[in-house]
């Protein structure tokens, strides 16, 4: 707020990628390196330097675009600080599995511009801000695929771009129709979000524009019938890539859903608790169902990623504070679980040359850490309590029950088959006479750095939440504050 | 017509002079000549110790007039300086060539100055007189001489229409000048529907000038076969001309009978644009497919609001005039004797041949494309919004989703430029000029997306 | 004035038209060129009509310019006819299909 | 203060797991077996040590786990009489156990992982039978379950092991789906997740809600306890290396089902309905393993259904009322089913690794130690008067009797058929263990390690009974009187000796039934009839064929139409349109200029025809 004697920590971090991004360009990809180590360094002296006067953390906000009000605010409260540590957290493990594999200076390049897109998201409190954040972290993303992914890698990106587009376009068309509903009801052109908040949305529009963010964020989510572009971009992806889509852009669609569609038209959100639920609990069980009966690791790990989410989307459909801390942990939680399975998996197919189930087996003979991990994060997406899933899943459960018990019902129905695929990843690939040749090594020291971390934060957050739990506790808490003094709850 | 006018008339003057003086100069003059023309032209018309207060007959000094005639005057400069090589490969006639750039500058300045259906006419024709010979100029090559004559007799066909335009709206309201000539329309009463035919006479003729969707066909084989910065010259400058004219001072909104025509052509030019650049393999087609769809866009800004409609319009005629003038001098740097590199198998492999032309035709690509945070996305956001202010969702809708399609031809070649293995060596090496050009041009692309406020401080300058 | 303007108009829209056919219908360059004349003339008779109706000379000052611009049209376009017939041997404009799609 | 220490119980056979885990890699074979021994040995020592807490119900916390909303997870300890006793039984079988493992395991190549895992076994049971927060419960309850899974698949190069662990976790899973929601319930209803207060407020909840909330719970206990219609695992689990059998599929785990029951007897005491089934799933149940169990001709199939029989009586016992009859025989079941399973690990081993019961024989001879302890766990099983099991079964029967009511009466009548079964399976295991007959034999002689962990349990088998001596029989009730919890209806004399009149006959006529069938050299048995108990009256034919085929078969259908049609087909179908709109409206382009003059006229044309219609209306 008082910027000028302060470092603006958060536009530092926001603008950092993307000089790092020009130093890879110019200098080496190594910057990438430097940059990410300086930005984990950034964010994690956060949450000290803020006082716990008011809800956030941070604030920082500049004059931008006069012309529409638009203003560089950004803001950093418990929930985003949470995802700035995820983005973070998995941008250096996207950065490190891809280093031996991709010496290109521009895929480092991209990824980190896609990194400031990501921050951006998470902390802009000015629609056109974000909007453009959003932007921003899709793109790259998209040409990393269609760069450097697979055999039909052209196509997948395509499909990526043109399905979360159609999203971000409507967001875009609902953005511009607040603004101009704010600017004429109150004579103030803005696009701040604390202003944009307090309009007047008649319901009939407010429907419309909810229904389009929802779709904008659903879409990269993606829940299930949103989710056309999700098994060709996964699967064709650089590692890399896939960790991001699944760890940080998913999470984008959910933090956009709970921080502009709910506290945009919270009169609205009722009409449309059930239909998200609804779609949460299809995204649960389709995709756990999908995810049984795929050959190829990458598309069965990649539907498990969407079951997963649907737990996070029916978290918030529960809306009661115990559903939705779950719900925001959950975020955390599958980004680091989903992320470490994908990085396994490209291990695996580093060695073995392949990702179809019925060419792997017996890995824990040539390769006990690869496979003891695998098992390990198995472990934790099927929800094994005391690892991080189930943290996340039993919150999201109990609030879910909490309101209406037919959806947890339902959704318990996904934790079993939760088990059933991820046991017959396990089986398929861990156990059983071993396929795979014989001078397959075991994970080398930088392979082991790159997942220890996470397997500490997995259990971490299996064991003891608590603190991030009070973390994200504050933003819920005003969230529903908000949402029953509009009108959004009983 | 007095002396204390002639502030008013100097840019266009010097224009006219420069456009004659240069055919005296040594050849290898000539080009750069050209170029500073354009800067004295706009110092001209900046310079405070001219003062234009007593405005000339049919041509207007304002601020629009000044900030149009600028903007014409540096896409010309910068034409002038991209011409260079392509005149040198292939031997062609560089003092004509200039005189024509400037002239057609001239005939540009005057159209979005206008204040008459007279001087609208005369600019007009000035304008295309010199795109005539210039789309023709690489006479040696037989796509050249097609070119002139597939934008020639459209171009006489239009300006059969419009004259005939012109003169049934003087016949109906006994005026030429602008907008009184529009106002009157809807007054004369029996009158007013001969006015109306007049006016959509004249619509036809600037749907012509500025490729709307159907009458776009010429736009393709005129840009594929003129030289790239003459077809950079005519997607930027002689579009945003005319556009600027519909802008500035006709205001043909006003007129609610037109509104229909302006929102049908828009909406045909998005979708006919869009789909047809779909398979296109050749850059200069696809940008000139591409430029039919901005363009229909940028009747949006027709139909907003006056005020906001000339803001956005303008900014967005900047944001695409940058764009596409490097686009197509990217493809004219990259030409050799051989002629230009059309197909994107050409690009193949470009970023490692040349990262720098590879990293701005990127830039420029996505910023038509319209990516945040480069100023094709800030034009196109400004435009919706002004569009859909004034009530027109449904043309917002389909211009967005024209926008989504769009995205895959624009991106298919960025995605060559990067994929694929280098198969030749390095291109020659950019000129000075050229990289003047380019830094510019790269420069607005970037700080129009991020930063805009300065471009709206100097559009907001245009108002009346 | 004799003749309505009506007339004029009626007669000027009927002449642009022929005009307007022979650039439609024929494939020879010059015959194209000469149905735009015949459309420009059509315009200039507009324009005298109404210089009458309104009692303003303007009118016809715009017919003279336009007559002046035909011409540089015109000439422009007959170096070209030159040009064409020398280079392709034929004025044909449809066998100048080098470029489409 | 002392309080702390109790988290030393789980905390120690922990520690050895992580020591083994993490520092394993450098410590030789017999260290490995030492550490893991010496943690479970110092936890059961911690239990006995600490004692005196039990008694006054000591309350211990640690940190919270959760704390959302209204929902506070503490990790909190409750050390009660019950627990106290339960875990005393866990970690003083476990430590017996893990000894026999280390001679057991004595030449295989991947002892640190069993060790592992066994240890970390101990500690999720024991946080199961600590814990006094569901949730908490939760995690020692799949820990468990991990712990079985990954220990049943131990050897798992061969898929079929890998897979039948796999089996044992879904199953579960599929149980603990139901017990999860009963938890998600009684958290609605309570809001609270604590044993102790859901126990108090039980009382307070209609009746209705109670019944369905009990009858959850018993279907989460049917899971792990392997119960009807659950039970299919357990034959299967038997893949896992013989101590695995012991302690996890015999001695703990699968009574973790009625130790659930029993901690939350208070709630479902509530409602009788939930008991009657309670009750009658645990006959049925028993019926079943012990119908099965007379066919098997593997010797760790045979314990194991005869393990899901006996697990039936405890439920049984807890549909009666009786806690303390379930939990007594459960602990006398630990005894003599973890010293039958051992024997079987034995024999076994003798016969190198022939499991077939028609292969193997010659116990007397070749193992006379081994033929009577053998003897001791089958005479507990069989139910022989005197015997540990003698007494905690009819404890059970007697209970079932006590109620007068026609449903329990009829309930103990099955009870009685079934121990007959049970005495007449149990006696034909011996006759066939010890038959005249060529064997195989391998490996040498058997480890001292793996016989003299089996002494303390042969004893105990034979005179567990003492711990809880019903009065007729002049006994203390000792266990009773410790445990103060529910022991139902107490029997009057006449039924307590009429049931033991009973018992005996049924004993001795199975004795000389078994004796007449099984003593000379019998065929294997052999027909549809014997196939379908030797498969558990084919139930896992059922789950295929119902279950797990058609899930497998319209998931694939799933994936071809909508998923890949929508993924993959619809998108590019819809590419195809657009590039070929496209290719139509390039087509306008024909390159002929006189096309370009007649577009142009038509565009005009449509303008005015746009106007025209705009001036008519």
């Amino acid at each position: 707020m008082n910027g000028l004697l302060q470092i603006p920590a958060l536009s530092v971090l926001l603008l950092l990628p993307l000089v790092g991004a020009l130093g890879c360009l110019a200098w080496d990809r190594r910057a990438a390196i430097f940059t990410i180590l300086l930005e984990v360094g950034i964010a994690l002296t956060l949450p000290s330097e803020g006082g716990a006067v008011s809800s956030w953390i941070r604030y920082e906000d500049w004059q931008w675009i006069e012309r529409f009000g638009a203003r560089f605010s950004l803001g950093l409260d418990g929930f985003s600080l949470l995802m700035v540590w995820l983005t973070l957290v998995l941008m250096a493990v996207a950065i490190g599995i891809s280093w031996f594999r991709y010496q290109q200076a521009g895929f480092y390049s991209l990824l980190l511009i896609s990194c400031s897109g990501v921050l951006g998201v998470f902390l802009a409190q000015d629609l056109l801000l974000f909007y453009l954040c959003w932007e921003i972290m899709l793109l790259p993303l998209v040409l990393c695929i269609a760069l450097w992914g697979g055999t039909k890698r052209i196509q997948a990106a395509f499909k990526l771009l043109l399905f979360t587009l159609a999203g971000s376009l409507l967001m875009l068309l609902a953005f511009l129709i607040l603004f101009l509903l704010h600017g004429r009801q109150t004579g103030d052109y803005s696009f701040a979000l604390q202003a944009v908040m307090s309009t007047a949305v008649p319901p009939d529009l407010a429907g419309w524009l909810f229904a389009c963010l929802g779709l904008a964020f659903l879409v990269k989510v993606p829940v299930v019938p949103l989710h056309g572009w999700l098994p060709d971009a996964y699967e064709e992806a650089p590692t890399a890539v896939t960790l991001l889509l699944s760890g940080v852009l998913a999470k984008a669609g959910v933090f956009g859903l709970v921080r502009l569609a709910l506290p945009l038209f919270p009169a609205t959100w009722p009409d449309y608790t059930s239909l998200m639920a609804v779609l949460g609990l299809v995204s649960i069980v389709y995709g756990g169902w999908m995810a049984y009966v795929q050959t190829d690791l990458k598309r069965l790990v990649a539907y498990a990623s969407v079951a997963h989410l649907g737990f996070i989307v029916l978290g918030l459909a529960a809306g009661n504070a115990m559903a939705m801390q779950g719900s925001l942990l959950q975020l955390f939680n599958h980004g680091i679980t989903t992320a470490a399975l994908f990085v396994l998996v490209a291990f695996v197919e580093r060695r073995t040359g392949s990702r179809k189930l019925g060419d792997l087996g017996g890995l824990w003979a040539r390769a006990p850490h690869l496979g003891g991990l695998i098992l390990f994060f198995s472990l934790a997406a099927l929800g094994l309590p005391g690892l991080n899933i189930f943290t996340g899943e039993i919150l999201i459960l109990l609030g879910a029950f909490a309101s209406r018990p037919w959806w947890a019902v339902v959704g318990m129905v996904g934790v079993l088959l939760a088990a059933c695929y991820m046991l017959r990843l396990v089986q398929e690939v861990v156990w059983g006479e071993p396929r795979c040749s014989e001078t397959i090594a075991d994970l080398h020291r930088g392979e082991v750095a790159l997942l220890a971390p996470m397997a500490g934060l997995v259990l971490w957050f299996g064991l003891y939440p608590l603190p991030f739990l009070h973390l994200v506790h504050n933003p819920v808490e005003n969230m529903l504050v908000h949402l029953v003094m509009k009108g959004g709850l009983p | 017509m007095t002396w204390d006018m002639l502030p008013a008339l100097l840019p266009l003057l010097a224009l006219f002079v420069g456009s004659v003086t240069v055919l005296f100069l040594p050849a290898r003059r000539a080009l750069p000549f050209g170029a500073w023309c354009g800067l004295l032209v706009i110092g001209l018309i900046w310079w405070p110790g001219i003062s234009s207060e007593v405005p000339a007959p049919l041509v207007s000094s304002g601020g629009f007039a000044k900030v149009c005639t600028t903007l014409w005057a540096l896409i010309g400069a910068a034409t002038c300086l991209l011409a260079n090589r392509c005149c040198l490969n292939r031997r062609l006639e560089r003092r004509e060539f200039a005189a024509l750039i400037l002239f057609a500058v001239f005939g540009m300045a005057i159209l979005s100055a206008s204040t008459s259906l007279v001087s609208l006419f005369l600019g007009l024709e000035a304008m295309t007189l010199a795109f005539y010979v210039l789309v023709a100029f690489n006479r040696e090559n037989p796509t050249g001489a097609e070119a002139g004559l597939k934008y020639l007799l459209p171009g006489f066909l239009a300006s059969a229409l419009l004259s005939f335009g012109i003169a049934l709206v003087y016949a109906a309201t006994g005026s030429f000048d602008l907008p009184e000539a529009v106002l009157l329309s809807a007054a004369v009463a029996p009158m007013s529907s001969v006015a109306l035919l007049g006016w959509a006479l004249i619509l036809s003729a600037a749907a012509f000038k500025a490729s709307l969707a159907p009458f776009h066909l010429w736009t393709p084989d005129v840009y594929q076969g003129a030289p790239s910065p003459v077809a950079g010259l005519l997607a930027s400058g002689s579009k945003g001309a005319v556009i600027a004219a519909l802008l500035g001072s006709m205001p043909l909104a006003l007129l609610d009978p037109m509104r229909p025509l302006l929102a049908g052509l828009a909406a045909l030019s998005m979708i006919i644009g869009t789909f047809a650049a779909l398979p296109q393999t050749n850059i200069k087609r696809m940008l000139a497919y591409s430029s039919v769809v901005h363009m229909g866009y940028l009747v949006l800004a027709l139909l907003a609001d006056q005020q906001t409609g000339i803001q956005a319009g303008m900014f967005y005629v900047i944001t695409y005039g940058a764009a596409t003038v490097a686009a197509f001098g990217l493809v004219a740097s990259m030409s050799d004797s051989g002629g230009e590199p059309e197909n994107y198998a050409a690009l193949d492999g470009l970023a490692r041949r040349s990262p720098w032309r590879a990293g701005l035709f990127t830039c420029v690509l996505l910023s038509l494309a319209g990516f945040p945070p480069l100023a094709g996305f800030m034009g196109k956001f400004v435009l919706f919004g002004a569009a859909l202010e004034s009530g027109y969702l449904w043309l917002v809708i389909l211009a967005l989703l024209s926008s989504l399609v769009s995205c895959y031809y624009y991106l298919r070649p960025i995605i060559r430029m990067f994929n694929v293995a280098s198969k030749e060596g390095g291109g020659a090496p950019v000129n000075g000029g050229e990289r003047l050009v380019f830094a510019l041009c790269a420069a607005v692309i970037l700080i129009a997306g991020t930063y805009p406020a300065p471009f709206f401080r100097l559009v907001a300058n245009m108002l009346p | 004035m004799i003749v309505p303007l009506g007339h004029v108009l009626l007669f000027a829209g009927l002449l642009f038209v022929a005009g307007l056919a022979a650039v439609l219908l024929r494939r020879n360059l010059i015959m194209i060129l000469i149905g735009v004349e015949i459309m420009l003339n059509a315009v200039g008779l507009v324009l005298v009509g109404a210089s009458a109706y309104w009692r303003h000379p303007s009118g016809q000052l715009f017919a003279l310019l336009l007559m002046a611009v035909a011409a540089a049209e015109i000439s422009i376009a007959l170096a070209l006819v030159v040009y064409l017939k020398r280079s392709r041997g034929t004025i044909d404009v449809n066998r100048f299909d080098g470029m489409k799609g | 203060m002392m309080g702390e220490l109790l988290f030393l119980i789980p905390m120690l056979p922990l520690c050895g797991a992580l020591i083994i885990m993490f520092a394993g890699g450098r410590m030789s074979r017999k260290l490995l077996a030492a550490v893991a021994s010496f943690s479970v040995i110092a936890s059961a020592l911690t239990i006995l040590w600490l004692w005196p807490l039990a008694a006054p119900q000591t309350r211990v916390s640690l940190f919270d786990w959760f704390e959302a909303g209204a929902l506070r997870v503490p990790v909190e300890i409750l050390f009660s009489p019950l627990s106290a006793a339960m875990a005393l039984m866990v970690t003083g079988v476990s430590a017996l156990i893990h000894l026999y493992a280390a001679s057991y395991l004595h030449n295989d190549p991947d002892v640190r992982r069993f060790f592992a895992l066994f240890n970390l076994f101990v500690f999720a049971m024991l946080i199961i039978v600590l814990a006094d927060n569901l949730l908490l419960l939760f995690l020692g309850w799949e820990g468990v379950g991990f712990c079985s899974y990954a220990l049943i698949g131990y050897w798992y190069r061969n898929p079929g092991f890998a897979a039948a662990g796999r089996k044992a976790f879904l199953v579960t899973r599929a149980a603990d789906v139901l017990f999860v929601i009963a938890l998600l319930w009684l958290f609605r209803l309570t809001g609270s997740l604590s044993i102790a207060t859901i126990n108090q407020q039980a009382t307070s909840l209609p009746a209705g809600t109670l019944t369905i909330v009990a009858l959850l719970l018993l279907a989460g206990a049917c899971g792990k306890s392997a119960q009807l219609p659950f039970s299919s695992w357990l034959p299967d689990a038997m893949a896992g290396p013989t101590p695995v059998s012991a302690l996890i599929h015999a001695a703990t785990m699968v009574t973790a089902g009625v130790y659930l029951l029993c901690r939350l007897f208070p709630l479902i005491s509530l409602s009788p309905t939930a008991l009657a089934v309670i009750g009658l799933v645990g006959t049925a149940t028993a019926f079943y393993g012990a119908s099965c169990a007379l066919v098997q001709r593997d010797i760790k199939r045979l314990l194991a259904y005869s393990t899901i029989s006996q697990v039936g009586y405890m439920f049984l016992a807890v549909g009666a009322g009786t806690v303390t009859g379930a939990m007594f025989h459960l602990i006398t079941h630990a005894f003599f089913k973890a010293l039958l399973f051992m024997v079987a690990g034995a024999v076994i081993h003798l016969a190198a690794g022939e499991q077939d019961l028609f292969r193997l024989g010659q116990l007397q001879k070749r193992a006379p130690l081994l033929f009577w302890l053998l003897l001791a766990g089958a005479l507990a099983l069989a139910g022989m008067p005197l015997t540990a099991g003698f007494f905690s079964k009819d404890a059970i029967l007697v209970a079932c009797f006590a109620l007068n009511s026609p449903w329990w009466t009829g309930l103990g009548v099955v009870g009685l058929i079934t121990a007959f079964l049970t005495a007449l399976y149990a006696l034909r295991l011996v006759y066939l263990l010890a038959a005249d007959r060529d064997v195989t034999i391998g490996h040498g002689p058997l480890p001292r390690g793996m016989i003299w962990p089996l002494l303390p349990l042969g004893l105990l088998a034979l005179v567990g009974g003492q711990l809880n001596l019903p009065e007729p029989w002049g006994g203390g009730t000792v266990l009773q009187r410790w445990l103060q919890t529910p022991s139902g209806r107490g029997g009057t004399h006449a039924i307590e000796w009429g049931l033991a009149i009973v018992t005996l006959l049924l004993f001795v006529a199975a004795w000389l039934g078994a004796r007449y069938r099984f003593r000379t050299l019998p065929m294997p048995p052999g027909g549809g009839v014997a196939a379908f108990f030797t498969d558990g009256w084919k139930i896992d034919a059922l789950v295929r064929n119902a279950v797990s085929k058609p899930y497998e078969a319209t998931g694939r259908l799933l994936d071809g139409f909508p998923e890949r049609w929508y993924t993959a087909v619809l998108p590019d179908w819809l590419g195809r349109l657009c590039q070929s709109a496209g290719r139509y409206f390039r087509t306008f382009t024909s390159g002929y200029v006189t096309h370009y003059l007649s577009g142009m006229a038509w565009g005009t044309f449509l303008l005015l025809a746009i106007l025209l219609i705009g001036l008519l209306r």
